[in-house]
Parts: C-alpha cells; structure tokens; sequence
C-alpha cells in the first residue's frame, strides 16, 4: 500500500498548443489510476502553474463560446472540486502584472471546497523536490 | 533492471520529439530495461496499422514491432484523442493498447524513472 | 507591396517583422498573439513598426479571458469578418508568423 | 468576388491554428468568396471519416461539412502525408480531395489572396 | 498564358518541425501543377532562407543515418537540380558564423547547374514584393 | 534532488532552466537544443548554470550537420545509450523543456 505523488508543472500558454490541457486533464485522471493498481496504492499529483503557463489561470475564457471547446478554466476548477493541489506562482503572477482577482480561485459554483494556493517559486520548487516524478508540460 | 514510462503528444512524422522517444526507448529495452509508451494527442497515429513508408518520413512503426516482440514493451493510446482524429480502433495494430490518461498515471507509479515530452 | 501579417506567436516573431519592408503593414494579433496587445500584462517585450495598422482578434482575446479594456488603443479589435474584408480589400499578400 | 487559397498542417484537435484556418474559410464563404483548403501533416486527419465529437476538442468537421454544401469550398489534403500516417483512401471524406502538393500550387495559381499557415 | 510567381520564405530551424521540409517539397511541386493548369500557365517558386532558417542550408546533414529520413540538404539539392531560384540571406549567414563553404550551393554531383545565391535581406526584399503571393514557413 | 533536463529548443526554455535548483544538475541538449553546444554558431545567449554537467546528443549534431569540432570543450558528447545510463544511474528525475 503505497503512494506516488507525481508534479505536473504547465511553463506553456493555453490553447495554441495542448500542453496545458493535457497536463490537467492527466492530472485529473489520477483519479481512476486505482483501477490499474494494487489495492490501497494510489497515484496524487500536484499541478504548478509558473512562467507563461499562469496565463492559463485567468478567469473568464470563453473558448466553450469561440471555438466549442472546454475552457482550460473549466478544467482547473475540475481539479479543484476533486480537490487536487493546484499551485500558481505569485512572482510570475506579479511580472505579468495578473492580479490575484483575476485568477481562478476555486470551483465553489459547482460546491468545490479547495482552493488554489498562489506561492512563491520557492514553494513551488520544494514541490517538485518532493514528488516522485516530474511531468513539465 | 529499471522501469521507463515515456508519454508524448508529438506527431510521428515531421517532428522529431516522438523519433527520440522510439529512440530512447530501443536503447533502454536493449539494456534490459522494460519500457511503456504513453501517446496522447497527434502522436496517438503512431497506433495505426499499415503506416505508409516514405523516406520524406520517419518511419518509427517498424521500431515499435521490434520492441513488442521484446516483451519488455507496452504502448498505449488515448482513445478519445484516437477517436477524435476518425483513427478508431478497426484500424489500431493489435498490440497497441487503447486506454484512458488514467493508463499513463499508473504506468508512472510503477515506473523508476518517467519522462513526458511536453512538445506539440 | 500591401502586406498584411499574422502575428499568432508571443515569444517569437519579432524580429521577422522588424525586417519587413512593405508600403503598407497591416498586423493582426491571433491566437497567443494576442497577448502583445494587452499592455499591462508585460509579456511584449518589443515596439510593433511605427507605421503599421494593428488589429487584434476579438475571438482570441475573448478566449483567453482577456478583457478588452486591457487592450492598448492602437489596436483595432476585429472579427474573422473583418478579417476577410482586410486581406481582400486592404492588402495584397498576408503571411502568418 | 474573391478566391482565397489557405495551406496549414496544423493539427485539427489541440492547435488553434487549424481553427483560425477554419473559421476564417467559414467567414470568407459567408461573404460570397470561394475558398480552397490544402492540408498537410497532422492537418490531414481533418479528411478522416467519422470524427468522434469531445467537447475538449475542436470539432472542425461540422463546419467542414457545411462549407462543402456551399459549392464554393474544396478540400484537398496531402496523399503521402496521410498514408505515412495509416489513413488511408477508406476512411477518408467522400468530398475531401486527397492530392499531391501541386494541387496547392495550382491553386495558389488561380488564387486572388493566399496563406499559409507555417505552423506545426 | 501566365505565370504566377510564389515566395516560400523558410524561417524555421531544421528537424524539430516539418515547416522548411514542407517548404521545399512544395516549391518542387510547382514542377508538376501544370496538370491543373491551363496550357502555359505555369507556377514559379522562389525559396529564400532568413533567420534561423539559413540553418538548413548547411553542408553534410546525416539525418538519413539516424533517422531513416531524406535531409532537407537532399531537398534544396533536388530543387537546384530543377533550376529553381534559391536564396540564402547573407547577414544572417555572418550573424551565426555559418562559412559560405559550409553552405549547400549546388547540385552539382547530380549533374546540376543552378547555384544557390548567397543574397542580402534587401535582394530577399525585393523579391518578396515581386512575386505574387508569399508562403512563410 | 537529482534532475537530469533535456533541452530540446535552442529560442526558449533558458529562463526555466536558470530557475532550477538541483543538488545535481544535468543537461542534455537534444533535437534543435543541440545549437547551443555548436559556441561558434552564436545562437545562444545565455550562459549555463555553472555546475551542470552538460551533454549533448551526437545523433542530433549530425543530423544537422554540426560537427563535433565546434562542439563547446564543457559538453560531453553522448549516445541514446548514454541518456539511458545516466538516467538510470546519474539522475532521480527526468524533465523535457
């Protein structure tokens, strides 16, 4: 019986490329790993959004609208209402002048308790020391 | 010996992120070492049967023979990825496992080393 | 020549463009492109030419949660209508950066 | 009016480059052009047959389709493109042209506007 | 009767994207598209190389070696060899130290007469605004 | 940790790298990342950080045509069956940029 933590660090901007939904959607899918593996051992991973990929985290993509595709929002606030750890970094935040209103926050809409932590890089980097794995998207 | 798990969404033919995964993964089942692919995105078509050869392009399919009859190789792809591209499974090759993500998360817990190749 | 530029990047391209020679530059900001619009994120790190008509696509901001308010007031923001009628009436050749 | 001759060989689902390539023929139509669509690489899995709908997804297919019952649209995508990438002549649309690169050419030739969309 | 001139205008570095593969094969394909055509209408391409792009144009490319795929140096050679117009920026040449003898200039050991032009960006220029569409890649 | 990064584009992914911290460093220059070892190509700008051990794939150099005598003395010229020992046995974590 035994746990995994996997990092799943998004560096890339949303929608020109898949990276980012990618990274989530797998994340989100940590979920039913179970099926594949031994009774009580599990899979928990911990999305980090830093560089270009804090764009991701803005509020109010309208994509679903525009293009007829799920927002990248809409996936994040997924995570949050399964209650997976989403990191955002605050010095990448600040360079790109995002204010902490404009960010993706929670999923409490849809009854989601947890909420997304803005942290320093620092805290971020001491994530990705204690995972198992590192996936950057 | 070890446990590899590579994932990419990079497409088989033009770039060449997808030609390093082959590649690695060859050099890792030739050391011994047991190897899962992971394909999600475009390089889900790296699943279909009878890719044409062209020299214009890489040709990793016949790799990927060789490493099924190592034993020490799994691939799998994402099936709604597959799907969405009209790639279903009557033309998928019969070793290729078609899963959800949930298949890439399990293969890393089991791995000792994973590698994702965030490239489009 | 008339030319009219795509610009769907924001970490390349700029140097490209900076070379171009035409009597008439047309920009228009699409998909991550569009970030070069939106002043206050400091992700543009490079003035657009000086005599260049610049556009920005609304469906891509949109997409990107960026609110129009953020947009600088040089650009023009347009739709894919708009679009049409520019490379067709406005320009001569388009190329996509 | 017009006629505008658009290449990409960007991928349907994950890139906005196709979508771009997609609405701008759909706007272009609308407004009473005629509009050629010339598809390499992973762009080709565009003239697959039965593309499955995910709401993660671009679904470019529908508007495909209704471009095609304008009779102002042509599809064409790259044969050798597609075979390296197991799609072959079955599963491709019946309206979807499946040419080689002078087909583009040519209609770069009779076109009043051209672009190409130089993205992977 | 007429001929419509096509710039292909290749940017992009070698191998990690098809962009400058596909460049090159297309403006090779001008030779065949007279079957769509009316009698003497004909395309004519013209491949410049800027930017990163110039990279392609180095001598001794073992890509078939590794990688089982014909080098984009086998391209540029084949479109010499169909006296195609082929233009290498020269500033950009000096920019990244890249020694003219290092620069594929001709076919000749397939019989080839036509020689690449080593050209600055303002003759690249000019014969952007001269042809009648442009291609980036 | 110990963190082996593969470098696989020579325009982007300097400012992720110079952000890692790693009680072991290793990078390995593969596909277009490769330009950063040719030193006489000038195509990079940026300074690796001081302690990593630097590789560079010997595949991906000929492929486009570098020749090894431009290599940098600093990089270790290696095989895929190289990447698979040190990852292996060098390195805890493998990362793609």
């Amino acid at each position: 019986m035994s746990k995994k933590r996997l990092g799943f660090i998004i560096k890339s901007l949303p929608y020109k490329t898949e990276a980012s939904k990618l990274a989530v959607t797998h994340a989100i899918s940590s979920q039913t790993a179970e099926i594949y593996l031994e009774d009580g051992d599990s899979v928990e991973p911990v999305i980090c959004f830093i560089g270009d990929g804090v764009f991701n985290c803005i509020k109010g993509q309208q994509s679903m609208k525009h293009y007829g595709i799920t927002s990248i929002e809409q996936h994040i606030k997924n995570a949050l209402l399964l209650d997976l750890k989403v990191m955002i970094c605050s010095e990448d935040l600040e360079k790109f002048r995002i204010k902490k209103e404009s960010v993706i926050m929670d999923a409490s809409e849809m009854g989601g308790e947890t909420l997304a932590i803005i942290a320093s890089y620092t805290e971020i980097q001491k994530e990705m020391n204690a995972v198992d794995h590192l996936l950057f998207f | 010996m070890g446990r590899l798990t590579i994932g990419s969404f990079s497409s088989p033919a033009g770039t060449m992120s997808l030609d390093f995964a082959i590649k690695l993964a060859e050099a890792a089942i030739n050391k011994g070492h047991a190897v899962d692919l992971w394909l999600s995105g475009n390089a889900t078509v790296l699943g279909n049967k009878d890719q044409k050869h062209y020299k214009d392009y890489s040709h990793l399919q016949k790799t990927v023979k060789l490493m099924f009859n190592s034993g020490r190789f799994r691939m799998a792809i994402c099936e709604a990825c597959a799907e969405t591209r009209g790639c279903h499974k009557d033309i998928t090759m019969d070793e290729c496992i078609r899963a959800s993500m949930d298949w890439h998360l399990a293969s890393c817990f089991s791995a000792d080393r994973v590698i994702m190749i965030g490239d489009n | 020549m008339k030319l009219c530029v795509f610009m769907s990047e924001c970490r390349s391209g700029s140097d490209l463009i900076d070379r171009l020679e035409a009597e008439k530059l047309g920009i228009i900001l699409v998909c991550n492109g569009v970030y070069h619009a939106a002043a206050d994120y400091e992700i543009r790190s490079w003035l657009f030419p000086k005599n260049a008509h610049l556009y920005v696509l609304a469906e891509d901001l949109e997409s990107r949660a960026i609110e129009t308010s953020r947009v600088a007031p040089e650009f023009r923001v347009i739709t894919y209508s708009d679009i049409v009628d520019l490379i067709f009436n406005e320009y001569e050749k388009t190329i996509w950066i």
